[in-house]
């Protein structure tokens, strides 16, 4: 019963919404502020990404609120899966091979990280993806070594500077600047790794924050009851 | 530093990052650490005021002009929503105090900092994406506090809430997507100023997405299912933030689209029937209820109802009188959720008919619960009775008679359930009481609401005359398209 | 380019068919890893329509921590749906 | 010093410090009240000559205070009975807790009062009126048992009547953009006939259900009977009156310019009429002393409501007249049953008997009650029913006349039962050491009762202010002595002699009566009663007061069975488990919540189809 | 044109568990396949035929030669946002699941009235 009345509903809206696109033409230019972004970002931000220069500087109080997203999730699971006994993970060790593999791989994850996000403005990536990267490495050393255990306080450090940090460049903008996360650095020439004002400061705060909170996240889903 | 309006936004932001850091030095240095950032709040929201009211501040981030950044829009609602905002944020720090000792407590001060976050980040944005970032901190803040009890019936309420909250933030991110490739731009005034180019299918559909994605937060029926279970298997303090903070931001976000972008006068009644519907389901199902606080929520919902309403009318007035509304019934429903957590504390169940003979037993709590009842119901000399005249007035000249009967009709179904509670606590009862006493800050925070309504019940012009600019800025759109796009006022905002 | 359309028509049918499987799937972590699937010919499609940032973000977030965290609670709570 | 708002200032911000003096000194908490109340008094006899009008703005309203004889009368009423009634609750509520919350409540509502008759708009009316209500159902529901289910009667009922009248205010703010009454008087003709009926009948029911008209009248009886004593005497004194204040205005000023006056009078005297016969045959069978009061109350208001609908000078002067000793000498009943209820601890007139010896100044109070109630030289209200009887024969209402006699001798069954059960016949051994009540308690009675007395000989101490009062009605011109009525003949009724020749006879008779009895009763107890050989058992109740009116009972019983109540009841029941049905669409299943949503998309992206006509 | 299909259905699918399916993880799944949908969609609307990716890696490149990257940025921070939420909703399910012992949504709703 829920089956047909569900299909029958959605077929409605997928009619409607399909119907919406069918005379969109796919793969046309449109004039819209995306074109400016393309035209005028690299002087305004010097960097040559332009999807990191909209993402941190001219959209920078979305990525701050994107940070905001994750530290909620890792606050909020931190919360719901909250447990005062002592919690241990329960995964068994993983073979030598893996053991030894992941040993060698490990440090070079994180390398890999740090490198995408340092170089969010010159190369596809950024603090995100950084970010996200070093959190499977330590994901890696998770399932490989029972004991492996990161450093809470460490992590919650990291966690909470970096995102102070991203706060307090913001607010630097506002102090030295004339509004919120306003660019107060040199722009440098761009493509270069020294460019782009404020925007590998706090992209390299985004990779630790994120880093930092996909850890913390994933360490505490692991640790949890059962 | 200079005052901002970004400082609502990024001030609790910073103290949300900071409490962790505090909390390992002291943990109960951490319990104040939200009150500090709130006080600091209203310092600069009266700050803030006189000016917003004078004139709009148009804060460019990142010092970008619209619609080329996101733009913060502090205008006379804005200035209004904050200050309310902030106010009820500080009663609910402030009962929260001695209400929330379990652990981790520091998460839910981080939790709460970052919905006050959202929340007035919703307020202020005059970014439609980024307004949608911040319905997700908020949402997520709200799951997670709900939840935040970690027993069967919070974990359930706020699966439920997740699950259609998902729901809500697919058609807002859909009907952002359509805006987007219809206009091309992304700010509010830009995209207002485009939207009149847009074909009226692609309107409608938008504004059917929005009012779906947003009504789901905003409570409308037949949305607002996750709404009681919320509520009610929340902490206390958490339905005081749902009912005062998370509903008001969400239904100034849909109003502020609707005004917006879209000017059919046939939407607006669409509004008007929904909350009638809103209105009376909510009423009927809250009268049925065994559990005080879903009562509470089911009210809530009502109260919503009534709201919508009073914006559907699409006059200033209407406008005016639908703010009132919000206003009161804010501070009205912290009230009782506030009265009524202790109420269940105390009585050990969450079932009104436990509640017999408290008013005895613990009568300031009881004080207040009757207070707020008296005063959400709508009598004089409380608050709540202006905000409902003015509703009907307006809904009257309007010329909806028949709407008029069926708000009265709701208020009286309203007395019956709230006077049944009201007067169950002055019950005899001979059971042993309960030897805990309500802590001080519990009923300072609700001496403090209780004092705020019953000033503005006797002096309504003092809340009045802040409206009416407010009321104006969100019927004036060519007003706000003009500020919001032209002003070069990144600059504005600093050089006072 | 004629290639290229049916590369990417291939990889649709391939999007669709792991979505569904993802969700008909009696065994959890079977359907999970018919998301990733998903998550994976996603990522794809981004880099086939110039997204390069958004199809490593896709990659590192939707196929691989949002795998983790289902796995971890299969891991959990149950494996086969009733 | 002497002005509205010090008026309000002192009430309630006595209220206020009644409630805090009674957490913290309780001493002083009934000194504050008494002293509140005494002020209260002090300031409305002094107001007419000191008082200016208040204007002020609040919100998008003029507000108007203002005081004119119409209110002044009720005013003082109000303060009076307020005054008398709180040094009664002094030793009466002395042993009940929760004292702080009683007095607020009972000084907000004479504050309430006080706000309604000065106000001249409608906003402040309705503002005052709702803060009367609340705090009157927080008396009602101040103490024990059934006080629940019957506030909460008591709440609907008068909300009902409030948003009727709210509606009607908004009706009228709609229409005329005022709120003022003055405005809404001279501009009534203005708005369209259809909302100048439905303006009326709103205010009417408005009105009407604070002064029990049928068939709102169901919360009466009740809410008067569970509320505490001294609060009871003013709810039926003054609080009730409010009704009829209004009705007063409703008819007088605005029905009466409306071309539905003719048919608005009749419906209105007729409704009435039948309030005051069907009550007077409920008070009948009642057994409970206060709940026969109650319906007393609801029958007399019933009389003045006819009063001020027939809308002649002397029906209007009638009602007025009854408005005012009804108060007093319902006050005067609910007190005596009020001592009777403190010495003994119980209302019920099958339990309660043969008090005359040991409360011989409650039982004067209540004797004189009564025959005020009877409306039977010499006390008052013999020239109130008499003006009442003329006023509606003249006006050729001859049915309505009818109906009225029947009422008015119906109501000496219950009269007689009040007085007969609960203070003459056989004293109970378990009464044998009862004591009058405390001095607090008799003194504002047996004032109260002189009052009457008074009235009785000098009516012209009350005509006249009514004559004054009925100024704001329009120009009727009385010049009546303090001593005399007169009718339309221009027959003068002197009361002097009425009164000295029937208390001549009146005296003469008692003194026979008890003369004569003395020698011959002789003391037997209740339980000495034949029983046509059957041993009556312990615990039956043998007072001779049972089943008083049986047969009465019987004749009527076709009347009392289709109640009014159980169809409130009725429909109560069945919209609540229609609400009940409703809130099946919450299933708790977050799935369907979800489902929910996309049917509500749905059917609006469908919607829009058919509206809009979307191409698509 | 196929994009704009394949990412309604995707919607459409994800849907269709929220809505049907009975076990808690699979609904969770439905909303990440909801949420994949959605981007997929904003990507296709940004993209430009024959056009780059929004980045100056090389000289000589121009503004014309490159797609829309305004959306490219915004499903950036709805992917994380999906993440946080998937996140906050396995949490969820966990605890659910240490209370009722089962991941049945049917028997998870004791909150009625």
């Amino acid at each position: 019963m829920r089956k047909v009345i569900a299909v029958l509903l959605l077929g409605i809206f997928g009619y409607y919404i399909f119907a919406l696109f069918v005379n969109v033409p796919f793969g046309v230019r449109h004039d819209n502020v995306g074109q400016h972004y393309l035209e005028h970002s690299v002087q305004e931000t010097g960097a040559v990404n332009i999807v990191t220069a909209i993402v941190v500087s001219h959209r920078g109080f979305d990525t701050l609120g994107e940070v905001t997203v994750l530290f909620l999730a890792a606050t909020g699971l931190g919360a719901i899966l909250y447990d005062k006994k002592g919690k241990k993970r329960r995964l068994q060790n993983a073979s030598l091979i893996v053991k030894v593999a992941s040993k060698l791989i490990y440090p070079l994850i994180i390398l890999l990280g740090a490198y995408v996000f340092v170089h969010g403005h010159l190369t596809p990536g950024g603090g995100f993806q950084g970010g996200a990267i070093i959190a499977t490495g330590v994901l890696l050393m998770f399932i490989s070594y029972r004991r492996f255990e990161t450093n809470h306080n460490a992590l919650s450090w990291v966690e909470s500077l970096a995102g102070m940090t991203f706060v307090t460049i913001g607010l630097a903008g506002l102090i030295w600047g004339t509004s919120f996360l306003q660019n107060i650095l040199p722009l440098g020439t761009p493509n270069t790794l020294l460019s782009a004002g404020v925007i590998p400061l706090i992209y390299i705060a985004v990779g630790f924050k994120v880093g930092a909170e996909l850890t913390a996240l994933l360490d505490n889903m692991l640790k949890t009851i059962k | 530093m200079s005052l901002s309006p970004v400082q609502f936004i990024a001030v609790p932001l910073f103290a949300a990052f900071l409490i962790p850091l505090i909390g390992k030095a002291s943990k109960e240095t951490v319990k104040l650490v939200p009150g500090i950032v709130l006080l600091y709040l209203s310092y600069v929201a009266l700050n803030l005021f006189p000016r917003g009211l004078e004139r709009p501040i148009v804060e460019h981030i990142a010092g970008f002009n619209p619609p080329f950044g996101i733009t913060l829009y502090y205008g006379p609602l804005a200035a209004f929503l904050t200050t309310l905002v902030t106010l009820i944020g500080f009663v609910i720090w402030l009962y929260s105090y001695k209400f929330i000792i379990r652990e981790p407590f520091e998460k839910y001060y981080m939790l709460f900092m970052l919905l006050i976050t959202g929340s007035t980040g919703i307020i202020l944005t005059g970014d439609i994406f980024n307004m949608f970032v911040f319905l997700e901190i908020t949402a997520i803040a709200a799951y997670s506090l709900t939840a935040f009890l970690r027993d069967k019936d919070g974990a359930e309420a706020a699966f439920k809430y997740l699950l259609i909250g998902s729901f809500s933030s697919t058609f807002v991110l859909l009907a952002i997507l359509l805006i987007y490739m219809q206009t091309g731009t992304l700010n509010l005034a830009d995209i207002a100023l485009k939207m009149a180019d847009v074909p009226i299918t692609m309107k409608i559909f938008i504004l059917i997405l929005f009012i779906t994605g947003l009504g789901i937060e905003a409570e409308i029926f037949p949305l607002n299912g996750w709404a009681p279970d919320a509520y009610s298997q929340a902490p206390s303090p958490v339905g005081a933030v749902f009912g005062g903070i998370v509903v008001k931001a969400t239904i100034y976000a849909l109003m502020r689209i609707v005004y917006l972008m879209f000017n059919f006068h046939s939407v607006l009644h669409f509004f008007v029937i929904m909350g009638v519907i809103t209105m009376l389901i909510a009423e009927m199902s809250a009268m049925r209820q065994h559990q005080i606080k879903r009562m509470l929520a089911f009210s809530s919902i009502g109260q919503m109802g009534l709201v919508i309403i009073a914006f559907g009318l699409g006059t200033e007035p209407g406008v005016r009188a639908a703010l009132f509304q919000m206003f009161n019934h804010a501070l009205i429903k912290t009230l009782l959720f506030f009265s009524a957590g202790y109420l269940v504390f105390h009585s050990g169940s969450k079932h009104i008919s436990a509640l017999d003979g408290l008013g005895r037993d613990k009568p300031l709590t009881s004080f207040f619960f009757a207070f707020g009842a008296l005063a959400i119901i709508g009598l004089p000399p409380f608050a709540g009775f202006w905000s409902k005249l003015y509703i009907l007035l307006s809904v009257a000249d309007a010329h909806l008679v028949t709407v008029v009967v069926l708000i009265l009709i709701s208020a009286v179904i309203e007395i019956v359930y709230y006077l049944r509670v009201v007067s169950r606590l002055y019950f005899k009862r001979e059971t042993a009481t309960d030897v805990r006493r309500t802590p001080l800050s519990g009923l300072a925070a609700m001496g403090i609401l209780a004092v705020v309504i019953l000033f503005v019940g006797l002096y309504p012009n003092t809340i009045l005359d802040w409206l009416t600019p407010a009321a104006r800025e969100l019927m004036n759109t060519s007003e706000y398209i003009r500020t919001g796009l032209h002003l070069n006022s990144g600059l504005l905002s600093i050089n006072f | 380019m004629e290639w290229m359309t049916f590369l990417v028509i291939g990889l649709i049918i391939l999007l669709i068919i792991a979505a569904v499987f993802a969700i008909t799937q009696k065994d959890l972590i079977l359907a999970v890893i018919g998301a990733s699937a998903v998550s994976v010919v996603l990522s794809i499609l981004f880099y086939i329509l110039q997204a390069p940032d958004v199809a490593l973000t896709e990659a590192a977030i939707g196929v691989a921590l949002t795998t983790i965290i289902f796995v971890i609670t299969i891991k959990k709570t149950k494996r086969y749906e009733e | 010093m002497v002005s509205l708002t010090t008026l309000y200032e002192i009430t309630f911000g006595g209220a206020i410090l009644a409630f805090i003096a009674q957490h913290t000194i309780k001493q002083l908490r009934t000194f504050i009240v008494i002293v509140t109340s005494a002020l209260g008094v002090y300031i409305v006899w002094r107001l007419p000559s000191q008082a200016t009008d208040i204007s002020f703005r609040l919100g998008d309203f003029q507000i108007l205070w203002g005081v004119n004889e119409y209110s002044q009368l009720f005013a003082l009423l109000i303060a009076v009975l307020g005054f008398f009634t709180l040094i009664y609750s002094i030793d009466f509520m002395k042993e009940r807790e929760r004292l702080g919350y009683f007095y607020m409540n009972f000084l907000i509502v004479i504050g309430g009062m006080y706000g309604i008759v000065y106000s001249q708009d409608l906003i402040s009316l309705f503002f005052f009126w709702e803060i009367m209500t609340w705090s009157s159902f927080m008396l009602v529901i101040y103490c024990c048992d059934d006080a629940q289910s019957i506030g909460l009667k008591y709440f609907v009922f008068s909300a009902i009547g409030a948003y009727a009248m709210l509606t009607a205010i908004v009706l009228i703010w709609a229409n005329l953009e005022t709120t003022s009454l003055s405005v809404l008087f001279e501009n009534f003709t203005n708005l369209s006939s259809g909302l100048q009926i439905t303006v009326i009948v709103l205010f009417i029911v408005g009105f009407g259900v604070k002064s029990a008209m049928m068939p709102f009248h169901v919360w009466a009886p009740d809410a008067y009977a569970i509320s505490p004593t001294p609060f009871t005497a003013l709810f039926s004194g003054a609080l009730s009156k409010m009704g009829i204040w209004g009705l007063g205005i409703v008819l007088l000023k605005l029905a009466a310019q409306s071309g539905f006056y003719v048919w608005v009078q009749d419906i209105v005297a007729w409704i009435g009429a039948i309030t005051a016969l069907l009550a007077t045959f409920y008070a009948i069978v009642q057994t409970d002393a206060k709940k026969l009061l109650a319906y007393s109350s609801i029958g007399q208001l019933g009389y003045i409501i006819v009063g001020l609908a027939i809308g002649t000078p002397l029906s209007i002067m009638s009602a007025l007249f009854l408005a005012m000793l009804h108060g007093i000498f319902k006050a005067m009943l609910f007190m005596s049953a009020g001592a009777v209820f403190y010495r003994t601890g119980s209302t019920d007139m099958n339990e309660v008997t043969g008090l005359i010896r040991k409360m011989p100044w409650t039982f004067l109070t209540a004797l004189f009650g009564i025959i005020t109630v009877a409306g039977v030289p010499p006390l008052g209200g013999f020239a109130a029913k008499w003006m009442l009887y003329e006023a509606t024969i003249q006006s050729g209402h001859y049915f309505l006349v009818i109906v009225l006699f029947a009422a008015s001798t119906a109501a000496f069954l219950y009269l007689y039962r009040f007085i007969f059960s609960l203070f003459l016949g056989q004293e109970e051994k378990e009464y044998a050491d009862i004591k009058e009540a405390p001095l607090t308690m008799t003194v504002p009675m047996v004032i109260m009762a002189l009052f009457t007395l008074v009235v009785g000989v000098f009516p012209g101490i009350f005509i006249n202010p009514i004559g004054n009062a009925m100024g704001y009605f329009g120009n009727y011109t009385f010049n009546w002595d303090v001593s005399s009525l007169l009718n339309e003949w221009g027959n003068h009724v002197d009361m002097m002699t009425v009164v000295m020749t029937i208390g001549a006879i009146f005296i003469i008779a008692a003194i026979f009566i008890t003369i004569k009895n003395y020698r011959t009763t002789r003391y037997v107890t209740t339980k000495d009663i034949h029983t046509s050989g059957e041993i009556p058992t312990e615990n039956e109740n043998l007072t001779y007061a049972v089943d008083f009116y049986k047969p009465f009972e019987r004749a009527i019983a076709p009347v009392l069975k289709r109640s009014i109540d159980k169809t409130y009841n009725l429909i109560a029941e069945n919209l609540e488990s229609a609400f009940d049905f409703l809130r099946y669409v919450y299933t708790g299943n977050g799935q369907t919540y979800a489902l929910y949503v996309v049917l509500f998309l749905a059917v609006l992206m469908v919607f829009a189809e058919l509206i809009f006509g979307i191409q698509l | 044109m196929i994009y704009y299909a394949a990412s309604i259905l995707l919607i459409l699918i994800g849907m269709y568990a929220v809505l049907v399916k009975k076990n808690i993880i699979k609904i969770v799944i439905g909303l990440s396949i909801i949420d994949s949908g959605v981007h997929l969609l904003f990507i296709a609307i940004g993209y430009v035929k024959d056009a780059t990716a929004p980045i100056y890696s090389r000289p000589g490149l121009e503004a014309g030669q490159m797609v829309d990257p305004v959306p490219q940025a915004l499903v950036l921070t709805a992917i994380v946002i999906g993440l946080a939420v998937t996140a906050v909703a396995l949490s969820l399910v966990i605890r659910l699941y240490d209370h009722h012992k089962t991941l049945n949504i049917n028997r998870i709703r004791k909150l009625k009235w």
